[in-house]
């Protein structure tokens, strides 16, 4: 019962890895396009390893010993987890649509998946707990009500946000080492960059915008992006190493 | 003053013809305000009993559904199985509850305000509106502490002992508003016991009978003026540190923040400081109504009245400078912990002198097991494990090992339930026909005594094994430890034994309601007693006495030599009995 | 389950147990002593239609028996105790060869900092922020440096018999020498927040060759 | 001495002797023990925090106002006079000079709190918050070029607000319940000189508002 369990938790979180390679807003069909990469020049840093000793569950599922993901450097030289979005410029009038569906926060191996992520304004945010051992969720937020609760066993926990804020940390405290970064948006375009560093926002009204791609570690770059018509403009941003 | 010439005695007992309300809702009247405080806090101490249930259920069956565990939201047991935030919720609210809404209104609201007037042959309390606010503003406290379980983020949950800084940051409590209207709740209580006080403390001084004089009061009354005494001066140190720490919540101040200079223990210190006379506030009433209930019992003078009246001030005094033993390992200078070892290896001299007494007391007594003695017998024999089990932890280097442990646990609980509760079963069974002009069911409160003694027992006992064994106090899982494992059966033995000690009490919850209607009518003295209060008719009729009672000796002049009966009131004239001196001046 | 204290691991278990014991006994006499007369008062002076009780106020010679002998007796405890309270925690005790662990308690984790080969603390070649893991070789008097990030904890090792808390704001040492090497359980015993149960740590008591040894490889940054 | 008077300050039945002070003056001293209580647990925290102190403590009247705050004390002083006034005026029986006494007493009383309040705006406006000192403020300019020692600031607010606050609470009880003494007793000719109780517990309380503000001053503004 137990390791049909475990393994059920497995396959739902390595389900949730694969969603979190490439995930951005769902925006209205047809509009204009933004799209992208996130390069990264210089030295790659090392990420300290994760001692998961403590924690047998979440050991057992790593091969190697897991990592900090601080920084993620993909193998074309990218930058991972980036979050893109666009910061302003999107007419008074706009309305948005109605979020489709929840977003998924997995907490499996003892890390979220994924590590950045975002959400619309009233979308649900289901924190789920897939490893079955205490985890706490602590959202230190400024402009959304802060919360910390916690999941003893296997459990998702529904959370909705009112404010926009770029961006809320998400910690556990049980696991010193699990963090996560949360975007809050109020219209759907932002999307956090994957495996091969690319994003993209779509569905975007004419205008001008400004759009930030915000990382962790190396801070925010702001690019302005001026879409006609439903066409495609290309924003590339570069972070160096610190 | 010097004369109260002139000053003829007030009668009240024509008809009453007060409308309801102010009869018995908004009433002056400390009868009436006593048993408004009994009702309150008998469901407060329901509540908190509540809440210790689903504290037992998950020691005992850890991440199992609760039963009736879904009627809970998800914040506090999703399908049924209690989250750690919750867990920590009720250890919390557990401890305010009892603590503060049961046990000490129980004690001091009731009986109080009940008996001071009554023992003591005044009209009323000395300042009867100033007493009703104070029930008023408890009532208001209570009712805040118990809407503090239902805002969001749920109640307060930093313990009942509120250490700072986790009480102080919502972000690391992971509650905000809860840990607000708990202090919130705490001033509240303040004030109420503040005016309470005031009002005992006058009354026992200004206003005794003629002759009662300060070595004539019951026991019972000296503990209640002692106690009002110490909460008189403690509670505002509690509601001080209380203002702090809601500052520190809401206006940012930093008393308890140390990244701004401020400090942790200062918090400790000032809770324990009132803490330790509480702890008091929490037993001396009790000794004192057991004091008369036992004489009563044994139908025999108190063994050593002066130095129980002595033992009482000896340890409120000592109560002020033990406060630094609840701090042994906190980090505490180690020399001031040498001190408080001291002062609290003393202090347990004076409970040694009440225990021998009361056994002093029942030698070659003729005893009488009415409810009441029994329970107060009850009483003498658990107050001792807990008396004795206190030394361990005043020990030093031994509580380095049991602080914090469920020893610690078992010793509070020795000394609140087995000390004070039996204490008020006792009291509350002896002064029913006061109260109400019925007496509750003898045969099913003897029923409710041999029963509660016996799960009480294999519930408590216990915790001291596991508080050996190193198992800590609030943890809500103790599965987790090796250490531990071993011992969850006992847990589990523990959780069912306090499932059927809850249980049990529905004995006397029913015996309780049911007399009110249906239980027999008492006789104005059914426990042939010496006090005051035994020669008014039941029950005790608005302003008690017509003509104000003249005291002619002490209240344990039981099996005296020179009567028939075994018992003599304090009212009653012996042939040779001097009229007492207040009352000739009183120019009657 | 074993109804009695944790098997001992270190110095301090001598006198504390011991003390503990003495306790016992002194309040195991006591607890016979007055039950035993509450259960013989119950049955011999248990009432009798018609009759009275003894009428007697007291009596001063009696009083002061038992005033005197727990006095003396709380006195003596109080003496035996402060001896080891000062053997254990008084300011002065810790060894000045001890050697230095720093604790910090953060919720919900205990990270331990060792002292690299120099065997001080606060310089390079400290091992930092290991990860609920306390390691401490047999034998040699070792003291925790405890300070605490957010809230109170506290360091709780039962075989040791050691308890002390770990306030923010303070920097508080506490030693010991453990003796019996294996595994054992470090245990927060402070309600430090809704993790508070989980908040624990291993304590590995071993040779001080196999501690050098695990100590290398840690430095490595291989701390399994 | 009629009846009715011996009520008010007497207890009105036969009783055993107790202290020489009627119900309402013996509950106000026993109120004030528990006042006095209060206070201490808030001075006894100030001192543990001060001397506790992170960095040095901010010099007298480098954050504080001194002199504007020493006139309040001595408005205060000046009421605890024609406190003493009042009551020594209706002790002769003299209803005029009791209402004007006691009048004044108020309008001291009122002063203070406005005098308090007027000084809070000012502290708050330079920056001077419970928290500390407010980022951007004059003070917060003073703590950058290193003219006011930053580091102890946060608990000298946190102290400075909560002491002089709970003080300024109880003048403004003090003159609330005066006022009502006032109107309803007072100015009606209520008081004799055989029944002035009330004037006497209002002055005890007034006297203990006093006293503490003494000490309050001394710890917090001048040393």
């Amino acid at each position: 019962m137990r390791t049909l369990g475990m393994a059920m938790a497995v396959i739902a979180g390595l389900a949730a890895l694969g969603a979190a390679g490439h995930w951005s807003g769902d925006a209205a069909p047809g509009g204009g396009v933004i799209t992208g990469k996130v390069k990264f020049t210089g030295a790659k840093p090392v990420m300290a390893k994760i001692d998961m000793t403590d924690e047998a569950t979440c050991k057992a599922k790593y091969t190697t010993p897991p990592t900090q993901e601080t920084v993620i450097v993909n193998a074309n030289g990218t930058l991972a987890n980036v979050f893109v979005y666009v910061k302003s410029g999107l007419p008074a009038s706009y309305q948005a649509p109605a979020p489709s569906g929840p977003v998924v926060l997995d907490q499996n191996g003892c890390r979220y998946h994924p590590h950045v992520l975002g959400v619309m304004v009233g979308q649900t945010l289901e924190i789920k707990n897939s490893d079955g051992i205490l985890h706490n969720i602590k959202a230190m937020g400024k402009k959304n009500r802060p919360f910390n609760v916690s999941q003893p066993n296997v459990t998702t926990t529904p959370r909705t946000f009112t404010a926009p804020e770029v961006m809320i940390p998400l910690e556990c405290n049980v696991h010193g080492w699990m963090n996560a970064y949360l975007g809050v948006l109020p219209y759907p375009f932002f999307s956090v960059t994957g495996t091969d560093g690319s994003f993209k926002i779509a569905g975007l009204p004419p205008g001008t915008y400004t759009i930030e791609a915000w990382h962790e570690k190396y801070g925010v770059q702001e690019a302005t992006v001026t879409v006609t018509g439903s066409e495609t403009k290309t924003s590339d941003f570069t972070f160096a190493a610190k | 003053m010097t004369t109260v010439a002139g000053t003829p005695g007030v009668g009240h007992t024509h008809h009453d013809d007060r409308p309801f309300i102010r009869k018995y809702i908004f009433s002056t009247d400390h009868k009436i305000i006593g048993i408004q405080f009994l009702f309150v806090s008998l469901f407060f101490l329901l509540v908190g009993g509540l809440l210790a249930m689903q504290i037992r259920w998950q020691l005992g069956f850890p991440n199992q559904p609760m039963p009736g565990g879904k009627l809970l939201p998800e914040t506090m047991a999703p399908d049924g199985v209690i989250l750690p935030e919750y867990y920590i919720q009720l250890v919390t609210m557990h401890g305010t509850f009892m603590v503060f809404f049961a046990i000490m209104p129980l004690l001091v609201g009731v009986y109080a305000n009940f008996l001071i007037p009554l023992k003591l042959g005044a009209h009323d309390m000395a300042f009867p509106r100033i007493n009703m606010a104070s029930f008023w503003a408890a009532l208001l406290a209570g009712l805040v502490m118990l809407s503090s379980l239902f805002v969001p983020e749920g109640a307060a949950r930093a313990g009942w002992t509120m250490y700072a800084p986790l009480s102080a940051r919502p972000d690391l409590s992971g509650a905000g508003l809860g840990q607000q209207l708990w202090c919130v709740a705490i001033i509240l209580l303040g004030l109420s016991s503040i005016l309470g006080s005031l009002n005992y403390i006058t009354t026992v001084i200004n206003m005794r009978a003629p002759g009662m004089t300060w070595f004539r009061m019951p026991l019972s009354i000296w503990a209640l003026f002692i106690t009002a005494i110490l909460g008189l001066l403690a509670l505002p140190v509690l509601s001080g540190a209380a203002i702090m720490l809601l500052f520190d919540q809401t206006i940012g101040t930093h008393f308890f923040d140390p990244a701004a200079g401020g400090q942790a223990l200062l918090w400790q210190h000032l809770f324990w400081f009132f803490g330790h006379p509480e702890v008091y506030i929490l037993i001396l009433p009790a000794m004192g109504m057991v004091s008369d209930m036992i004489a009563n019992g044994s139908r025999k003078p108190i063994f050593g009245y002066h130095s129980m009246v002595f033992a009482i001030i000896g340890i409120a005094f000592l109560g002020w400078i033990v406060w630094g033993h609840h701090m042994f390992v906190s980090g505490m200078n180690p020399t001031l912990g040498s001190t408080f070892m001291v002062t609290t290896m003393i202090i347990a001299v004076p409970s040694a002198i009440k225990t021998f007494n009361w056994l002093g007391t029942m030698w070659r007594g003729n005893l009488r097991f009415h409810v009441p003695m029994m329970h107060a017998v009850g009483f003498v024999a658990m107050f001792v494990i807990g008396g004795l089990s206190g030394i361990f932890m005043a020990a030093t280097p031994v509580d380095m090992h049991i602080h914090d442990t469920y020893f610690i646990v078992a010793h509070i609980h020795y000394v609140l339930f087995g000390g004070s509760l039996f204490a008020l079963f006792g009291a509350i069974t002896f002064w029913y026909p006061k109260m109400f002009g019925r007496l509750m069911h003898e045969g099913w409160g003897k029923v409710h005594f041999w029963l509660t003694m016996l799960f009480y027992n294999l519930t408590f006992f216990p915790m001291h094994i596991l508080g050996m064994a190193g198992h800590m106090r609030r943890i809500y899982d103790p599965t987790m430890y090796d250490f531990l494992k071993p011992y969850q059966p006992l847990n589990h033995f523990i959780s069912i034994s306090a499932f059927l000690l809850f249980a049990v009490q529905a004995i006397f919850a029913l015996n309780f309601i049911i007399s009110l209607f249906r239980g027999a009518k008492a006789s104005m003295n059914p426990w042939q007693d010496n006090g005051l209060e035994w020669t008014l008719p039941n029950p005790a009729p608005h302003g008690n006495w017509a003509e104000v009672p003249r005291v002619y000796r002490g209240p344990y002049e039981y099996s005296h030599p020179d009567t028939t009966e075994d018992f003599l009131p304090q009212s009653q004239k012996l042939p040779g009995d001097p009229e007492p001196a207040a009352a000739s001046a009183a120019g009657h | 389950m074993k109804w009695w204290l944790p098997a001992p691991a270190s110095t301090f278990a001598g006198p504390i147990d011991g003390m503990f014991t003495a306790i016992l006994i002194i309040t195991g006499l006591a607890f016979v002593l007055v039950e035993s007369g509450l259960i013989w008062f119950v049955f011999k002076y248990r009432g009798r239609p018609g009759q009275k009780g003894y009428y007697t106020h007291g009596n001063t010679r009696a009083e002061y028996i038992w005033t005197a002998v727990p006095a003396v007796v709380c006195v003596g405890l109080a003496i035996v105790s402060n001896h080891y309270w000062k053997q254990i925690k008084g300011r002065d005790s810790v060894p000045p060869d001890a050697y230095p662990i720093k604790v910090h308690a953060k919720q919900f984790e205990w990270l331990f900092t060792y002292p690299g080969p120099d065997g001080k603390l606060g310089t390079a070649d400290d091992i930092v922020d290991v990860r609920n893991k306390l390691h401490v070789p047999v034998g040699r008097p070792v003291v925790l440096q405890e300070e605490a990030e957010d809230v109170i904890h506290s360091v709780f090792i039962p075989v040791f018999r050691l308890r002390q808390d770990a306030v923010p704001g303070m920097n508080i040492r506490s030693w010991f020498i453990a003796t019996v090497p294996g595994e054992y359980d470090l245990a927060c015993s402070q309600l430090c927040g809704m993790g508070h149960y989980k908040m624990h740590a291993k304590v590995t008591v071993q040779s001080q060759a196999d501690f050098d040894a695990w100590l290398a490889k840690a430095a490595q940054g291989d701390i399994e | 001495m009629t009846t009715a008077d011996a009520r008010a300050m007497q207890p009105p039945f036969p009783a055993e002797r107790g202290v020489d002070a009627y119900n309402t003056k013996l509950g106000m001293w026993v109120f004030l023990a528990s006042e006095v209580m209060f206070f201490t647990a808030l001075i006894g925290a100030y001192i543990i925090l001060r001397f506790g102190a992170p960095g040095e403590w901010a010099r007298p009247g480098t954050v504080l106002n001194v002199p504007v705050t020493a006139f309040n004390t001595f408005l205060l002083i000046c009421s605890s006079v024609s406190m003493v006034k009042a009551y020594a005026s209706i002790a002769d029986g003299n209803q005029k000079l009791l209402k004007f006494w006691f009048l004044v007493t108020i309008i001291c009383g009122a002063s203070f709190v406005g005098v308090q309040a007027y000084e809070y705006l000012h502290l708050i406006h330079r920056g001077f918050v419970p928290s500390g000192v407010r980022d951007g403020s004059e003070l917060a300019e003073l703590v950058a070029n290193g003219t006011l020692p930053g580091a102890s600031l946060g608990l000298y607010g946190s102290t400075f607000y909560t002491m002089t606050g709970f003080h300024g609470f109880h003048v403004t009880c003090g003159v609330i319940s005066m006022i009502y003494l006032y109107l309803t007793k007072v100015l009606p000719g209520k008081y004799t000189q055989q029944n002035y109780g009330g004037v006497e517990v209002i002055g005890l309380y007034w006297h203990f508002v006093d006293l503490v503000w003494i000490i309050l001053f001394t710890i917090v503004y001048l040393i």
